[in-house]
């Protein structure tokens, strides 16, 4: 092969233009703008572009820059690999118990590809040939800013103001809603009254019997206020003031005081 | 493009018309108003932009926007009616804080009243921004000072507190009673309220005025 | 807020003359392009920017600056033939590679578009900087990320770079027509690749709509 290339390129210019080719390897985008500066010297409309011919343009293309000694990137090695072996199925008939496209079809996309960005490129240079913004035509020199002013509006209306009134004339008699909690019992009110209560429970007691009054009846507080009162007996069993029984599950809970003489 | 301006002079001035529409481009995409003599540096040769100016002005008279001469130059600037579009105003309104709501309500009822009076009655102090507040809101005004030590100011309504909440005057306000039976109170004590809640209560009042009054 | 529409519905919107006034001064105002729904947000309530337009547009028509559509905003911009005038004016923007112009027409012919794509046309893989200089130009910007594995990012073109290139619409793109039915904007798989096509037909619907539904 490579005798063959010296033999062939007889002349001077010939030969200048196949180096200015290779020496102009960078300026390529790539492998297949290559491609597509190569198809050019095939001076057909790309969509009847010898694809075969292309392939073995591009593969002696590759030699001769191995030839020259030319790094050549590794996307330009795949692409000749490629070739190489597209080349192989468009010569060899085609054998009908291999699985894949057929060279052909490989070929039709190749050409395609090529074509794509051949026009790709053509719609580029279409683009920047338009009329350009700060160019050819031109935007507002002076411009004015636009303001933009936040304003801030109260409102209030007649009953908010006679509410606002009535809040504050009867003071003592209103309450805010918010700290409407009168169903629930701390533990710490639990343990406060029952503090006060102990002293006089010698006997067993049931400690429902210590639920402040008025509280049994309705089931949301006699539910908190049993709550807080069992876990304030508990802390006063824990800080050995009383002693606590209950005879069997669900049975009631009793408690006394815890005598001196307990311990 | 490029080549123009020396052919220029070896060609006429270019017709009345196309000059006008070069000094609007002109006046346009230029950054600072343009004098007469630049305009001349900058159109092809023989042009008359003092000539194509006059016709360009009269066409944007009454326009949205004028040809108007700025020193000894010409720019093309917004009609001075049509400067409130150049504002863009957004309008927020927001509910008055309670603290501003019981102040104004002080001083509609128990007009004329000091701020002393104000913080009486509320049991907080009132802290200067809410005053201010109503005061720019144009509510409340400062009314005579009080005859006595220190005479302190007063403050009163306005009329645009008695427009704005569609009141002849600030004693047609209703009274306590009247609120009352028109069911507008209904901070009646909960059954069974304890002492300790006239405690817990106080505590809330200043707690809430804490925030709002910031 | 509240009671600004109820005002305003009491008074008539301005006659078509003065809204075509301050569309005039609005779009004088600012080099960027203005929405008709900015138009609107900043005309008095009740005002038809869009008809105003239309009035606009017709009186600018051959003059030395025009009113253009840019993308679904308005701008106006000096006659193109004057463009020799503002010399003084021109912006001197960096020269573009290749690569990035490339980059740029594969982005507005085939959008949207991923970066896959682009290097699958171009054959080349796409450095980082072109994209990023492409972005920073206000040229091109993310799009819906794509229903395929991996959910890779499109790119599509924007508003500034309709305003750029004096194009209304990305459908009025130089020879979009002829690309189109040449069979070029198509995403066509190579071949072997067939469980990918489904996807990319999907795809290629949706770029179509893009195009049309603008």
């Amino acid at each position: 092969m490579p005798t063959e290339f010296q033999e062939d390129a007889t002349s001077v210019s010939e030969r200048l233009a196949a180096e200015a080719l290779i020496v102009d390897v960078g300026a390529f985008e790539g492998p297949l703008d290559l491609l597509l500066t190569l198809s050019r010297t095939q001076k057909v409309d790309l969509r009847e572009i010898s694809i075969l011919a292309l392939a073995e343009q591009y593969l002696a293309f590759v030699e001769q820059a191995k030839q020259l000694r030319l790094e050549l990137a590794a996307d330009y090695l795949v692409m000749a690999a490629w070739l190489a072996f597209l080349k192989s199925r468009l010569l060899l008939p085609p054998d009908p118990t291999e699985e894949g496209p057929s060279g052909e079809e490989l070929a039709a996309h190749l050409a395609f590809q090529l074509e794509r960005l051949e026009a790709m490129r053509g719609a580029a240079a279409k683009l920047m040939a338009r009329d350009q913004l700060g160019r050819d035509f031109f935007a507002r020199g002076i411009t004015e800013d636009v303001q933009r002013v936040r304003r801030v509006t109260y409102t209030a209306t007649l009953l908010d103001l006679m509410q606002g009134y009535a809040r504050i004339r009867t003071k003592d008699d209103f309450r805010p809603f918010v700290m409407d909690r009168e169903a629930v019992m701390t533990m710490e009110q639990a343990l406060d009254r029952m503090r006060h209560l102990i002293g006089f429970a010698g006997e067993w007691t049931d400690i429902s019997s210590y639920l402040p009054e008025g509280w049994e009846m309705d089931p949301a507080r006699r539910r908190s206020s049993t709550a807080a009162t069992f876990a304030a007996s508990l802390e006063l069993a824990k800080e050995g003031k009383i002693d606590i029984r209950q005879s069997e599950t669900f049975a009631p809970i009793q408690i006394r005081k815890r005598s001196p003489q307990d311990d | 493009m490029t080549d123009a301006p020396e052919n220029d002079s070896l060609f006429e001035a270019p017709p009345m018309g196309e000059q006008e529409r070069m000094v609007e481009a002109i006046l346009f995409a230029t950054a600072d108003p343009v004098s007469v003599t630049e305009l001349i540096g900058r159109m092809p040769h023989g042009s008359d932009p003092a000539e194509a100016l006059v016709h360009l002005r009269k066409r944007y008279e009454g326009r949205g926007v004028n040809v108007v001469k700025v020193g000894d130059a010409w720019a093309i600037r917004t009609a001075s009616d049509l400067g409130f579009l150049m504002q863009k105003e957004t309008v927020e309104t927001r509910k008055l804080s309670r603290a501003a709501i019981e102040t104004l309500a002080i001083v509609a009822y128990q007009q004329p009243v000091t701020r002393a009076e104000i913080e009486e009655i509320r049991g907080v102090s009132v802290s200067r921004g809410t005053i201010d507040q109503l005061i720019e809101l144009e509510w409340i005004r400062f009314g005579r000072r009080r005859m006595t030590p220190g005479r302190p100011v007063t403050f009163v309504v306005t009329q645009g507190f008695l427009d704005h909440f569609g009141l002849e005057n600030a004693r047609d306000l209703p009274g306590l009673k009247e609120l009352r039976s028109a069911g507008l109170l209904e901070s009646r004590p909960p059954p069974g309220a304890a002492l300790e809640i006239d405690e817990a209560e106080g505590e809330d009042t200043d707690q809430v005025d804490m925030f709002e009054d910031e």
